[in-house]
């Protein structure tokens, strides 16, 4: 086939996703904005009512909202991880995923990015952590992590949604000239009148080389910044100097996870089988059992250090982790975390579709899970033995929980019919 | 000389005839190239050089780390309120703002500079788009036009 | 002082000046003029404080009422009064809550033929009375008066009342009667008195079974003692039960006796002790009426090992000034009597009496009958004798005992009068209800023991159309013609004051509201001959366990104060429990039944049967299960035939575990402290603690560093703190279900931590303004930051609620406003104007009282000087019966705080954080 | 037409922006009346203007209270029983008084329930009534002139080196 036959079969199969939805496409999208908008439901009954409808308490000031928080800005980070560090290292196999996985990013950052709203006493005067020129000569306190925080997810907001469109810039000029009428003008737009021409493409590549040289160290940071909120605080098992890396590993495993999650149906239904190949995923796959082993190490240390420092308090904390209230819960993060990736060491469970899909979804059930016990078991058996309590969520935070699922499903269901999924000028390089 | 334009299906061809047009003298500046995709071979051939973007990353970049460390250690002084018994001016959290002001910057001044470099938005392609499709292109342009 | 003059005091409650900023909806936005100028030194704006007399039971105590804007917001205990000197229990400080209940009767009600309540006027009512006394005389009825515990003027009003209008009164109803003790004096010493305890003048306190601290006569009193004697070094206190007690918690030693073995210590101690001095031996032939009680025979009875008993014994013997009390369970007792008689004749055989058991000061229990009398009217009730009858300021139909069935024999009476407080159940059960004004309201005066007059003075104008017993009574007896006509009760007081005291007393005693008058002494009699017949059966028959054991309670006396919502928002000292009720047993106990914390029983005696959940309650012995009676007060208690006190015991009651759990509130997470040093072991008392390495220099204070020293050694967990601070800091009451969700908002919790003997220590816990504090640093808007002088802040206007703080706080004090909490109106007139009301979604703590130090400084800057030691008073150290918490600076060195905090004994909490916290506790020994 | 847009554009870009900092700047807003309607038209004008009477004339207990106090009715009453009895709002007045009834005058200036403030303080420290009230006595209704919003208070106790602590103010 020669060159120019396979470019316009590679536009023609990927705009293919473009199409009219079908039934099952609106079925679920209807789901997932359901799920979304119980959840705006459910907050605006929080926000009238106050927190008291959640099942946050005393001692445990944190639970699910903050789980949720941690849990999705850890899946964005493979999104960066993929496009800019891969980019970086001129791996190939990126190309099959780099633009699922930027947009995923920038949704899993949109949901996150609500949560610390969500879990505030007065979200009405959120106004109060932005810094502002106002009448009152207050700012806010640089010292807080949480301030370091609305300054990491802000950053790294902006800048995957800026990487993430100069990405797409040539594909929505390649979409604007497949496209007719209405649909037309509205990619011509936003393609900003993109001809492909030398001098677009020289700058385009430099600008790449640079987001992806800036994109990169925030794979690294925004996650020590979110681990710092635990880190720097004086708790048992938040305390500790292996949260940052501990962290990171975790955010890129799940994210690695979720980014198997959208692909394996995403090849199926968009029947993207020539492009994406079995070989793209088993790279995929070993991330994640790279990234399984740091965890269960990072597991592994934690109990070691309290039980050899024989720190009274974290010793307590650590066998409480594991034996108390939230134990069941435990042992399936250990399951999930540590033992079932573990499988992925044999070749021929790695280059297996169906079970790489259903190991991705337990993992991003126990990376979940880990960020719930690691929050609340700490809160739950501080210092003081008279202030142990023990945490159970209400049903505004489940829902509230499942909402954001729904809505970053929705975003995702969305993306899917409007950006193509794969990036047809950078595969082009690959035909 | 006229105008003369030359389009090919494949990148092979497209990269000879340049590399032959090159070699007969034909300026820089009288060439207009249409690309599908990113060719690095064609930067190679051409000899261009890095150009001025790194300047825009590099001045964003120090203009949002001195900007967010100006802002943290203005706001800690405007009103000095002591926590934790740590220092009105505690440089590790400041820089830790100011790193990521940096980034920030960086890109939206990386960005900003993309969009400058490269005359984008194109208006007149706003409103009716043109492109050469999958093919590649090569425009001679006659001199004196 | 002038009629005039005094007069001139009634004025200011004549309701002629309307204050600005009343609790009324449109005083928000609005300012509300006065009709004449208020009295010189009353400024609008500012506190007022005046004398009262907590009536919430029956000790008296002082009170200084702080009154904002005509509201009165804070109870305080009176310095120098002689029964509280300034301390006041957690009841006290509740006692809010019955003036602002929203369940006050607001005006007479009467029952029409459907049985449904009617508005009166107060005209029609009193004319009702009168009208049915008459038709009673008429028919022959008797009309009686039963009243809760009354002294003083109101006294001799109702005497007075009785006579004039041939209304029998009956003896006085307090379920805590004391009958027992009483009547034991009265057959020792012809003296049927409570006499007043002089414990600070002894040096070794031996207590069986009464709750000093808990309910008995005058617990501040006792325990401002206590804490007078404690710090003598010599001083020592054991204390025996068989239960377990906030007293017993607190005693050097507690000894654990089985239960009714109380009369057996007694006897051996008698012999004992009677043998070993030649001198003033008891009279033989009473000696020889006592049970045979050798070593062997009293360690098998009670328990107690035979070489403690002999100590015990030999402690006595040696000590200079020993006191012996008795009373609570110990004489609630089918041997009660016995008991109160054999520590008669101890206390007259170590030469007690006369001194350190004071009977010239006794306590005003003489008018107070026992439970014989309610049988006694139960019988007149059965036989349609009963005409008229009121009930004034006292609850028979909740706290008779359930075996009495007064409740449905109280339908039998021709008319039915309750002068009482509350729309409460008990009250629908009358004919005719007349509204009490709350004493807050009323003019009046009490007299707790003989010498001590205590003033009641209207802090504000009564919220309704409610009058005081001595209003209506007065009202009453000039109806029929024998009073002078339009006399007040104001006036009638005045009369009898004037009658009373001198012009200076008189002058006293409107000023500071409290009179000590010198007693003489009362020449006791000894008269060992008429005992000698009622010792013989003291013998005491081994009773079968378990027993079930029914306590006083510290929050709610004997249930008259359950209806206040702080004493339930406020946790039981010894289980933490706060809502609902439970069953105590040992944990030994517990553990065979397998049965955990929550777990619901049952248990049964006879036909009788209650479901509780249980609570495990270390250093309880394991044949005993304790429940608060006033929780369990359908019981079947049988009263004792001699003494006609109340027995607070069944024994051989069965208990089956019934599968499953309740909610119960229980704040405690731990009752161990978990090894972890927030009491650290007295073992250790000489190590000092390393010197703090510092990353950052230490930040400068300038002129003031607030600290707080708190005496664990005084420290008795009675939780009056916490109540302080609950009424002085705004701090809501929100209830069970938030307190079963761990949402309570006290900003001072009494942690009780059990050690492996089930010995309790308690431990205050509050904010604890750190130097180094780290929910500082993580606040993201500086709603938490640290001032010039070392005050923790928290600026609510400017919290989001991140909640952050609290979770980085290792003392978990902070507390977040998990919704709007509501006051149901009146309770929100009970607001400190001085602080501001949080609202939802705000994190809150304990300020260090910011409000009385801005006070404070603000009286000092009007005098250009510093702030004095001891001038800033925080809510929780002024309400402390023991004084054990001191507020000062710390850079004043001169200051009591900076002493407190240099004593060896001195340490702060998990110190080894780095935290460096402004409050240090000093630990015990 | 093309260079309508760019205009509209630009002052979309900078007025967008600049009206969002307005608003942060300024929240939260204070929307009460600042002049609101009195229950009887007193004069500022007449007592504090013409009559010169003192501030602390009437509002006495500015030097000693917290609370500057409005004037009880009797002492309006004391000149008002022989003075201008005859106007319409004088006679409201007397007919206030007669029914033992007091005056409900509606707040100019009301700061929040959360805020500690002393007019004593103030009025010790050396503070004009005018510097927070305004020219009363030229003022027909007496509103507010000045914001009494935070930053307004503390430029003032920045100037004077009064103190800044929270707990100054925040109760």
């Amino acid at each position: 086939m020669d060159q120019l036959a396979a470019r316009e079969k590679l536009e023609q199969d990927v705009l293919k996703g473009l199409r009219r939805p079908g039934k099952w496409y609106l079925l679920g999208l209807a789901f997932c904005t359901l799920l979304f908008v119980n959840a705006l439901v459910l907050w605006g009954y929080q926000a009238s009512q106050g927190l008291g409808v959640a099942g946050i308490m005393h001692p445990v000031g944190w639970g699910v909202y903050i789980a949720n928080f941690v849990f999705w800005v850890g899946i964005a980070h493979s999104g960066t991880l993929i496009s800019a560090v891969l980019y970086l290292f001129r791996a190939r196999f990126r190309t099959s995923f780099n633009r699922t996985a930027e947009a995923m990013t920038i949704f899993a950052l949109m949901v996150a990015g609500m949560f610390p709203l969500i879990h505030l006493g007065r979200v009405e005067i959120f106004y109060y952590l932005l810094p502002y020129p106002n009448q009152r000569n207050l700012w806010p306190n640089f010292r807080s992590p949480l301030v370091w925080d609305v300054f990491a997810i802000t950053t790294y907001l902006i800048v995957s949604l800026v990487f993430f469109y100069v990405g797409t810039l040539p594909d929505l000029a390649i979409v604007r000239r497949r496209m007719t009428g209405v649909r037309a003008r509205i990619y011509s737009f936003f393609s900003l009148g993109w001809t492909g021409s030398l001098g677009q493409w020289k700058q385009y590549s430099r600008l790449y080389l640079l987001l992806a040289a800036f994109a990169t160290p925030l794979v690294a940071s925004v996650h020590s910044i979110v681990s710092w909120d635990f880190a720097v605080s004086i708790l048992p098992g938040w305390h500790t100097t292996i949260f940052a890396p501990y962290f990171v590993a975790g955010a890129i495993f799940s994210g690695t996870a979720m980014v198997i999650i959208l692909m394996v149906p995403l090849r199926r239904t968009l029947q993207l089988q020539p492009y994406i190949s079995i070989d793209h995923f088993e790279a995929i796959a070993k991330i994640l059992l790279f990234t399984s082993l740091i965890i269960s190490y990072a597991y592994l240390v934690e109990y070691g250090l309290a039980f050899y420092g024989h720190n009274q308090v974290e010793m307590e904390l650590f066998r409480y982790r594991a034996l108390g209230h939230y134990s069941v819960l435990f042992w399936l993060m250990i399951i999930c975390n540590s033992l079932v990736p573990l499988t992925l060491f044999i070749k021929r469970l790695r280059r297996n579709l169906a079970y790489l899909f259903v190991v991705a979804l337990l993992v991003n059930l126990g990376m979940w899970i880990e960020r719930f016990i690691l929050i609340v078991t700490s809160l739950a058996r501080d210092f003081d033995p008279y202030a142990w309590g023990t945490y159970t969520p209400s049903w505004v935070e489940i829902g509230i929980t499942f909402g954001s699922f729904g809505l970053f499903f929705m975003l995702i269901l969305l993306f899917v019919k409007t950006v193509p999924v794969l990036s047809m000028s950078e595969l082009k390089e690959r035909l | 000389m006229m105008t003369q334009t030359y389009q090919y299906e494949e990148a092979e061809a497209f990269l000879s005839k340049l590399r032959e047009l090159l070699q007969s003298g034909i300026s820089q500046e009288q060439l207009e190239l249409q690309l599908p995709y990113h060719l690095p071979e064609v930067e190679q051939l051409l000899e261009l050089r890095p150009g001025p973007l790194r300047f825009f990353a590099l001045t964003g970049g120090l203009s949002g780390f001195l900007g967010g460390l100006g802002l943290c250690i203005y706001t800690a002084l405007s009103w000095p309120l002591i926590t934790g018994g740590k220092p009105i001016v505690s440089l590790p959290p400041f820089l830790i703002i100011a790193y990521l002001l940096a980034v920030l910057f960086g890109s939206l001044a990386s960005f900003a500079g993309f969009l400058l470099l490269a005359r984008l938005p194109k208006r007149d392609n706003l409103l009716e788009p043109s492109d050469f499709g999958n093919h590649f292109v090569i425009v001679v342009k006659g001199e004196g036009q | 002082m002038e009629r005039r003059e005094f007069l001139q005091l009634l004025g200011i409650f004549s309701g002629a000046a309307i204050l600005p900023g009343c609790g009324d909806d449109r005083s928000a936005s609005k300012l509300v003029s006065y009709l004449v100028p208020p009295d010189e030194g009353v400024l609008p704006g500012e506190a007022r404080y005046l004398p009262s007399t907590c009536c919430e039971c029956p000790a008296g105590c002082g009170l200084t009422v702080r009154v904002r804007e005509d509201r009165a917001v804070k109870l305080e205990g009176r310095p120098g009064h002689p029964v509280n000197d300034g301390g006041l229990c957690m009841r006290g400080q509740a006692a809010l809550w019955r003036l602002y209940h929203p369940e006050r009767l607001r005006h007479p009600l009467r029952r029409d033929a459907d049985g449904q309540f009617q508005p009166v006027s107060w005209d029609e009512a009193l004319t009702l009375v009168v009208e049915g006394l008459r038709q009673a005389r008429q028919q022959g009825r008797a009309n009686l008066l039963l009243s809760g515990r009354t002294t003083g003027t109101l006294a001799e009003l109702q005497q007075h009342f009785c006579q004039q209008l041939e209304v029998e009164q009956l003896p006085q109803f307090e379920p805590f009667s004391h009958a027992a003790l009483r009547q034991a004096y009265g057959i020792l010493f012809a003296q049927p008195e409570v006499p007043h305890y002089r414990i600070d003048q002894s040096d070794l306190l031996l207590s069986l079974g009464a709750d000093l601290f808990e309910t008995f006569v005058s617990p501040v009193n006792y325990a401002r003692q206590l804490s007078r004697a404690i710090k003598q070094d010599d001083f020592q206190w054991i204390h025996a039960e068989p239960h377990y007690s906030l007293t017993g918690a607190n005693a050097g030693e507690r000894l654990i006796l089985l239960p009714g073995s109380e009369a057996a210590l007694l006897c051996f101690l008698l012999v004992r002790l009677d043998a070993a001095d030649e001198r003033n031996r008891l009279p033989m032939q009473l000696m020889a009426a006592l049970p045979a009680s050798s070593l062997e025979e009293t360690a098998r009875l009670t328990g107690l090992p035979k070489r403690r008993l002999e100590q015990l014994a030999k402690q006595l013997r040696l000590a200079e000034r020993p006191l012996l009390i008795v009373g609570g369970i110990a004489t609630s007792q089918p041997q009660g009597l016995q008991v109160a008689l054999l520590a008669g004749l101890l206390q007259q055989r170590l030469g007690m009496v006369g001194n350190r058991v004071d009977f010239s000061q006794a306590e005003a229990y003489a008018s107070v009958g026992s439970l014989h009398d309610l049988e006694r009217l139960t019988e007149r009730l059965e036989q349609d004798q009963v005409g008229v009858l009121l009930v004034s300021a006292t609850d028979p139909l909740v706290q008779a005992p359930a075996a009495l069935d007064l409740k449905q024999k109280f339908q039998r009476a021709g008319l039915r009068v309750g002068l009482c407080d509350l729309f409460n159940e008990s009250a629908q059960q009358f004919d005719l209800l007349l509204p009490l004004s709350h004493p807050l309201e009323s003019w009046g005066d009490a007299v707790p023991r003989r010498g001590v007059f205590s003033l009641l003075k209207p802090a504000i104008a009564p919220l309704y159309d409610s009058r005081s017993a001595g209003e209506i009574l007065l009202e009453i007896l000039q109806r029929v013609g024998q009073q002078v006509q339009n006399q007040s009760y104001q006036e009638y007081l005045f009369n009898t004051w004037q009658q009373r005291f001198d012009q200076q007393q008189l002058q006293q005693f409107s000023e500071q509201g409290f009179l000590s008058l010198p007693v003489s002494a009362v020449p006791h009699q000894f008269r060992p001959e008429a005992v000698s017949s009622q010792l013989a059966t003291t013998q005491a028959a081994t009773a079968t366990a378990p027993h079930l054991i029914l306590t006083p309670s510290i929050r709610s006396f004997d249930g008259r104060s359950s209806c206040l919502p702080l004493l339930s928002e406020l946790p039981d000292p010894l289980s933490t429990v706060s809502y609902g009720r439970w069953l105590s047993m040992a944990p030994t106990a517990a553990r065979k039944l397998q049965l955990r914390d929550r777990d619901l029983v049952r248990i049964s005696s006879g036909d009788w049967s209650a479901e509780l959940p249980v609570r495990l309650q270390p250093g309880l012995a394991a044949t005993v299960l304790m429940v608060q009676g006033d929780l369990l007060s359908e019981a079947p208690l049988p009263t004792d035939a001699r003494s006609g006190e109340l027995i607070r015991r069944l024994d051989g009651v069965r208990l089956t575990k019934l599968g499953g759990a309740v909610a119960l509130a229980i704040l405690s997470g731990s009752s161990s402290q978990q090894g972890r040093g927030l009491i650290p072991d007295p073992v250790h008392t000489q190590e000092q603690p390393l010197e703090q390495t510092r990353f950052y220099r230490a930040h400068p204070h300038k002129d003031y560093r607030w600290a707080m020293a708190i005496d664990l050694e005084l420290c008795i967990g009675c939780g009056a703190c916490a109540a302080a601070c609950y009424v002085e800091n705004n701090v809501p009451v929100v209830g069970q279900q938030d307190h079963l969700q761990g949402r309570e908002m006290s900003w001072l919790r009494l942690a009780p931590f059990y050690d492996d003997a089930g010995r309790a220590s308690f431990i205050p816990m509050l904010c604890q303004h750190c130097h180094n504090a780290p929910c500082e640093p993580v606040c993201p808007v500086y709603a938490a930051y640290h001032n010039a002088e070392g005050l923790n802040v928290q600026v609510y206007q400017r919290c989001v609620g991140t909640r952050y703080c609290s979770n980085n706080c290792p003392y978990k004090v902070r507390r977040f406003n998990w919704w709007q909490h509501q006051r149901q109106a009146p309770l929100e007139q009970m607001l400190n104007p001085d602080l501001s009301v949080r609202d939802r979604g705000v994190m809150e703590k304990c300020t260090f009282c910011v409000q009385r130090i801005r006070q404070a400084r603000d009286r000092a800057q009007d005098e250009q000087r510093p702030i004095r030691d001891g001038e800033v008073l925080t809510a929780c150290g002024q309400s402390c019966p023991t004084g054990a918490i001191v507020f000062g600076n710390l850079l004043d060195e001169s200051s009591a705080v900076y002493r407190l905090a240099h004593s060896h004994r001195a340490y702060r909490v998990f110190a080894d954080l780095g935290t460096e916290p402004s409050i240090y506790y000093l630990r015990k020994g | 037409m093309n260079r309508l847009i760019l205009i509209v554009i630009l002052v979309l870009l900078v007025g967008f922006p600049a009206a969002a900092l307005f608003l942060l700047y300024n929240l939260p807003f204070d929307n009460r009346d600042p002049a609101p309607v009195q229950p009887i038209a007193f004069q500022h004008t007449v007592h504090a203007g013409k009559m010169q009477l003192p501030c602390t004339f009437c509002h006495r207990y500015v030097e000693r209270a917290r609370q500057a106090g409005i004037p009880s009715l009797s002492l309006c009453m004391s000149c008002h029983r022989s003075i201008a009895t005859e106007r319409e709002e004088i006679k409201k007045l007397t007919s206030f008084f007669e029914a033992g009834q007091p005056v409900y005058w509606s707040r100019v200036h009301q700061l929040p329930d959360f805020i500690y403030f002393s007019h004593k303080r103030h009025i010790k420290g050396g503070v004009l009534c005018a510097t927070c009230h305004g020219e009363v006595a030229q003022m027909e209704v007496v509103h507010q002139v000045r914001s009494l919003e935070m930053g307004w208070c503390l430029a003032c106790h920045r100037d004077r080196g009064a103190p800044t602590d929270c707990t100054t103010c925040h109760k």
